[in-house]
């Protein structure tokens, strides 16, 4: 079971819930998992959004794994300068 | 071999100085740089620029210039294909294909003065100037859009007609100027403010500013008859530049090669492409190279600037200084097409604090000015000026030390950041702890002087690197990556290269390879280099220290896990019984032992180690006049692990400049038509020599766990601090709070004047 | 950059007679970090140009009884390595410095910087409080004028066309008295004056302020003097009283423009700032040569 | 009507053909391919085009190129003698006082003339003097160093 916090668009996509408890394994699950309770988060998070897994942010995480009790973010992707 | 980032082992060559690799060519004027590569039979390119800022294109007319002396083409955007508009993730950020294509060469519209039309290539520089004249293009002027109110107003002229603003659920129904809203945070922000004893909210405003890299931007391209291109460049990364100019010109990746110059400098002005695909475009329309260098001018005039801003905050703290709700909204303008960094602004601008309820919300706003692009730390600076001006005022409105302030709050390890994830190993408190005890926060001020303090924040960028470690014959090494070296970063990989192998720093030989010759690298920007390239050359390093240990088993005929690699030679962990064999005995038998030793790693760079600085300033303030002097300068910055201390020094010196050049004068100022008025280097004034101090740059070692050596990225805080530094040591000698860059003499006299 | 005839000339007769063949559309060449720039930028077209670096009389400084006699085309950095006139026109010397970077030093002149007519020129007030002269050479011979009558308006001077400024004659200052220049800029070099403020202090047996002059730069079409300075500090003790009335005779004197480099209000505030600076350390320089 | 100019560059003879309003900023690096000298402004604003003109300082991209006739330049080409480096290079890559290195060149030379004239100057007269070389990426604090120590080298009180 994964923490999956929300803020902004996203929290507000998914009905003002700032936090959900998912169960998945990978990213891709979880992703499913959203898309699955909120038709059409996902758009927003594909390519949008970095995965933070437990403070470590993982700009490309399509195969990345979802430890058990982990607690997940979306991040903004930005650029360096 | 590393023992991570927390042990105290003892560096042979990581945290030394010695002299970079490149450094002769660069002493002696042999260094080849954008501008001075030459081919024979070269054309020379010049672009024309819009002289309106708003106005759609009716005809564009090349025949005269085409019968004019020495022209051999003439190219606009009907010569790109046409893009549709697609959301791109190469390299850096987020990139739109469409925008960056009509960026390169507008399409049915300008939309900022100096926007691209058309370009021609002649057989000399005065003949392609001259050519220029010679093309007529019919417009339509248009409404110009020049500051946020205008471009926010309900009955704005639209810039793009389909620009829907995302972020918005549901969608707005109109198009507008706002390209996207942006908003994050947690809590409740108004409980948060509620719970405050003290709240300030305030509201601040910046101008748009120029990377001032001097070296104008360069390129020379050439396409032969099998239609394969090869473009010679100064970028911040030419795997970018090959994958722009591709994706522009609907060629194949495979059939570009881009062969890095040195850069003139970068900053983030030079993560994107202006120039490349219009040579590129002239070459295979002229049948001969062409070399294109840009004027000043056009530097100005035509490439990013970063956004002027406008911020409001509000924060709140309790009667002991512990902060109880922060909440902000960002303006940031992105120029003519969608793309500010205000998700970086507002990402950082409450970064350095814990604070419980935070909310953010950042509009990013098209208008009639240049394109913006990446400057270090792209959007931060802006929103610490609103932020750390803010802190400032409220640490002094319950009589506690700004520094004491800052610790009461200071984000660290498990604390949430606004953006959302806890962070990891981070040093704030370290940077904040040792700019208090340094001797400068206790020195004594003279009349009219004050003393202003603020801490900065970066994500830092880790990102794709390869890089492969060769082993000649004699035992030297090559090392060769991606990655163009703007600030040294060669030494940095020949060190982590000479430290892993255990030999001389001398006998490593850092190579920049062009994009045939090393698998795929991100740009040089957003602090990476040493970091994931590094890492790269940590592990292609250890790659070759397994197989030299391989061979040297193979010799002595015993198993692989008996023989260690240590200070540069094979040895038999039982100790006795074997002579040590060294790199270049190794190297001398890898013919008979397997054949040539070489390394390769390719990565993505995963534990990327967040950064602060913490600054302290010190401004003399001529009440007369209103001019703000710099006297005394201390950066303070958590590198993590400096691997060549010099060149992390030289960007925290370097960020400093450019932070109070942005701080005290400098600003793109427009005329009504949208006309900047200053585009040279006399009237955008960059701090010249004799405006600054020495820089007093204060190393912090909190390792990163994430990295073999610990190190973070170093090349964007430092930008961060200063303009708050600049703005509360102003405070502190005048007792008037400056919320508008530039802090000219101007514009402190006339503060002076209200408040003082 | 479009110049069809480059010439160098080593007379001023040679020179005249260029000029006059070239019929309006020849320009004079000394230092150039005025006229190259401009002619870059497309603002002046010169069909001809005349390098007068070869021309003795105009790279000459030279000394004696009538005082000093300065070639048009001397560079900055050169006029500053001359101890004498140093010690004697501090001000002028402090201005002529103040011209660009130590690289523009190296070749702007004093006679470019009358002839550009920049109302920002800093070379030009402490011209006019030194009550210099300039030889002007013509197809009609030579003719001597005052340094503040050069320039008449922004990019205009009252040399007809084909005439050369050949030299600036500064005379020998009397004792008892010195001069200094102040400007105000955003940067602490390589920045056009937003003001300039020159002041001369002439004191006398007893130290007291016998006369002086102020003219000051930037604040309007060409150098503007106040007139008043004189009235204000001559015979009286230099005291506050005194310098705040000088520095609001100094603003009434100014007739500035808004631009980019600064606003009207602006100026005139620290037009009156930098009339009373200038004027104060010209007075203890003055004093200095008791 | 072009003109042909001899003149002396870094101790050798030259020649060359250039048009009147060529610049000698221009001619040293597309006809003479002395490269080291750099054009980052054209405006006299930037000194990364510094070049000693009989002697003198001056921005190369404010000179015409006719002008050069029968003149001594020397270029950052020329510090360098017999293969072994100018103190002032030396010290730059010693002290780091280089990033990008696009304004080294202009540096160098405005250095040099600085201690030619000056060989003990301050930190404000390096700096005052270095005002018309701009660097971006440096902060200038690492060059006014490395200046003052080469020139305390220069005067042997140091190495």
């Amino acid at each position: 079971m994964a923490r999956v916090l929300l803020s902004g668009a996203l929290r507000r996509h998914a009905g003002g819930r700032a936090e959900l408890a998912i169960e998945a394994r990978t990213y891709r699950e979880l992703l499913a998992a959203l898309e699955a309770r909120f038709p059409g988060i996902a758009s927003l998070i594909e390519g949008r959004t970095s995965l933070a897994i437990d403070g470590e942010i993982i700009a490309d995480p399509l195969l990345e794994t979802i430890p058990p009790r982990s607690e997940i973010h979306f991040v903004p992707r930005v650029a360096g300068g | 071999m590393s023992d991570g980032a927390e042990g105290a082992r003892k560096f042979r060559w990581v945290g030394t100085r010695p002299v970079r690799p490149d450094g002769v060519d660069k002493v002696t004027g042999r260094a080849r740089y954008g501008a001075d590569l030459a081919l024979p039979g070269m054309l020379w390119g010049r672009v024309l620029r819009s002289p309106h800022a708003h106005a759609r294109i009716l005809a564009i007319d090349a025949s005269r210039a085409l019968a004019m002396e020495g022209v051999k083409a003439v190219v606009s955007a009907e010569d790109l294909p046409e893009i549709r508009s697609e959301q791109a993730f190469v390299g850096e950020g987020p990139t739109d294909f469409r925008d960056l294509s009509h960026n390169v060469m507008a399409r049915g519209k300008v939309l900022y003065h100096g926007h691209a039309v058309a370009a021609v290539a002649a057989t000399s520089a005065e003949l392609a100037e001259r050519a220029l004249a010679g093309i007529d293009v019919e417009y339509e002027v248009l409404p110009a859009v020049l500051d946020l109110d205008a471009a926010l107003a309900p009955d704005a002229p639209l810039l793009h007609e389909d620009l829907v603003t995302k972020g918005v659920n549901p969608p707005p129904q109109r198009a507008s100027n706002v390209a996207e809203r942006v908003e994050m945070g947690h809590g409740d922000v108004e409980a948060g403010l509620a719970r405050a004893d003290v709240v300030v909210e305030r509201e601040f405003t910046t101008r748009p500013v120029h990377q001032g890299y001097i070296e104008p931007h360069a390129a020379l391209a050439e396409i032969g008859e099998d239609g394969r291109a090869t473009i010679w460049c100064s970028s911040q990364g030419h795997f970018m530049v090959r994958a722009y100019t591709a994706k522009l010109l609907g060629m194949e990746l495979s059939s570009i090669r881009v062969i890095p110059a040195e850069i003139g400098g970068g900053f983030g002005g030079k993560t994107t492409v202006y120039l490349e695909p219009v040579a590129t475009l002239l070459a295979r329309k002229s049948g001969r190279p062409v070399k294109m260098v840009m004027s000043r001018e056009e530097v100005f005039r035509a490439t990013g600037p970063t956004s002027g801003t406008r911020i409001r905050v509000k924060m709140g703290c309790t009667r002991d200084g512990r902060l109880t709700g922060a909440d902000a909204h960002l303006e940031y303008e992105a120029g003519a097409f969608p793309g500010s960094p205000v998700t970086a602004g507002a990402m950082t601008i409450f970064a350095p604090y814990d604070v419980a309820d935070v909310r953010i919300v950042g509009l990013d706003v098209v208008l009639n000015t240049p394109k913006v692009a990446a400057y270090r730390a792209p959007g931060a600076p802006m929103a610490a000026f609103a932020a750390e001006s803010a802190v400032d005022e409220l640490a002094r409105r319950i009589d506690l030390d700004p520094i004491e302030f800052r610790l009461r709050n200071a984000a660290r390890e498990g604390v949430q950041a606004p953006y959302g994830p806890r962070f990891k190993r981070i040093g704030h408190v370290e940077t904040l702890e040792a700019a208090r005890a340094h001797p400068h926060y206790r020195a004594p001020l003279l009349p009219n002087q004050g003393r202003g303090v603020a801490s900065g924040f970066w994500f830092n960028a880790g990102l794709q690197s390869s890089a492969d470690v060769h082993i000649n014959e004699d035992g030297s090494v090559v090392v060769t990556s991606g990655n163009p070296d703007i600030g040294g970063s060669r030494a940095s990989l020949a060190i982590l290269a000479a430290e892993e192998l255990g030999i001389d720093y001398a006998r490593v030989s850092p190579i920049v390879a062009d994009t045939s010759q090393v698998a795929y690298s991100d740009l040089t920007g957003g602090s990476r280099v040493t970091f994931a390239t590094g890492m790269a050359v940590v592990e292609a390093a250890r790659s070759v220290v397994r197989q030299l240990r391989e061979r040297a088993a193979a010799i002595w005929e015993v198993d692989l896990d008996d023989v260690e690699w240590r200070d540069g030679a094979a040895r038999l962990r039982a100790g006795a019984g074997r002579e040590p064999l060294g790199l270049a005995e190794l190297a001398a038998r890898a013919a008979r032992t397997g054949g040539p030793l070489a390394g390769h790693a390719s990565l993505t760079a995963r534990g990327v180690g967040a950064a602060f600085g913490t600054h302290i300033c010190d401004v003399e303030v001529d009440p007369e006049t209103g001019s703000v002097r710099v006297v005394r300068y201390t950066a303070v910055q958590d590198a993590g692990r400096a691997i060549h201390p010099s060149y992390v020094e030289g960007q925290m010196q370097g960020g400093v400049a450019q932070g109070i050049g942005w701080a005290l004068n400098e600003e793109y100022l427009f005329d009504a038509d949208g006309v900047m008025q200053n585009p040279g280097f006399l009237d955008y004034r960059m701090p010249v020599a004799s405006d600054l101090p020495m820089i007093d740059a204060v190393i912090v070692e909190v390792p990163n766990p994430g990295h073999p050596y610990g190190v973070r990225g170093v090349g964007e805080v430092p930008i961060v601090p200063p303009i708050p530094a600049v703005a509360n040591a102003i405070h502190d000698a005048t007792g008037v709070r400056m919320r508008e860059l530039p802090m000219s003499p101007p514009r402190v006299l006339e503060a002076l004047e209200r408040e003082g | 950059m479009r110049a069809t005839r480059y010439a160098a000339p080593d007379s001023v007769g040679d020179a005249v007679a260029l000029l006059a063949g070239a019929a309006g559309r020849g320009r004079v060449l000394a230092g150039g970090s005025d006229l190259l720039v401009q002619m870059r930028a497309g603002r002046i077209e010169a069909e001809l140009v005349v390098d007068v670096k070869r021309i003795e009389r105009m790279t000459t400084l030279s000394h004696d009884a009538r005082g000093f006699r300065i070639g048009a085309a001397v560079c900055g950095a050169a006029l500053a390595e001359d101890a004498l006139l140093a010690r004697a026109w501090p001000g002028v010397v402090e201005a002529v410095q103040l011209i660009g970077s130590s690289q523009i030093q190296g070749r702007a002149s004093l006679g470019g910087n009358l002839c550009n007519a920049s109302p920002a020129a800093d070379g030009v007030p402490a011209l006019v409080t030194a009550g210099a002269r300039c030889v002007v050479a013509g197809p009609a011979g030579e003719r001597e004028v005052e340094a503040s009558q050069v320039a008449t308006g922004p990019g205009e001077t009252s040399l007809s066309a084909g005439e050369i400024l050949v030299e600036v004659l500064l005379p020998d200052p009397p004792p008892r008295c010195a001069d200094a220049y102040l400007r105000m800029t955003p940067r602490s070099e390589m920045d056009i004056a937003v003001v300039g403020a020159a002041a001369r202090v002439w004191l006398d047996e007893r130290g007291r302020c016998s006369a002086a002059r102020v003219a000051l730069g930037s604040v309007g079409p060409t150098v503007r003097e106040v007139h008043a300075a004189d009235a204000i500090l001559a015979g009286g003790a230099l005291d506050d009283a005194a310098l705040a009335r000088l520095a609001g005779a100094a603003r009434d004197a100014t007739a500035p423009i808004d631009d980019l480099r600064g606003s009207a209000r602006y100026r005139t505030r620290v037009a009156g700032v930098l009339a009373r600076r200038a004027t104060l350390i010209a007075y203890a320089r003055a004093r200095e040569r008791r | 009507m072009k003109h042909h100019v001899s003149t002396t560059i870094n101790g050798d003879a030259a020649e060359f053909l250039c048009e009147p309003g060529a610049l000698l900023l221009d001619v040293l690096r597309d006809v003479l391919g002395l490269i080291g000298t750099k054009e980052g402004c054209g405006s006299g604003d930037c000194g990364a085009c510094s070049i000693l003109l009989d002697g003198r300082l001056v921005c190369a991209c404010l000179v015409l190129a006719a002008e050069a006739e029968g003149a001594r330049i020397e270029t950052v080409e020329g510090l360098a003698r017999d293969g072994e480096l100018h103190p002032l290079q030396r010290r730059f890559l010693e002290d780091a006082a280089l990033q990008c290195g696009v304004c080294t060149p202009g540096f160098l030379v405005a250095a040099k003339a600085l201690l030619d004239r000056n060989p003990d100057p301050t930190e404000e007269e390096a700096r005052y003097w270095l005002a018309g070389n701009l660097c971006r990426c440096t902060g200038y604090d690492k060059i006014v160093r490395a200046v003052l120590e080469a020139a305390a080298e220069m005067r042997g009180e140091v190495r």
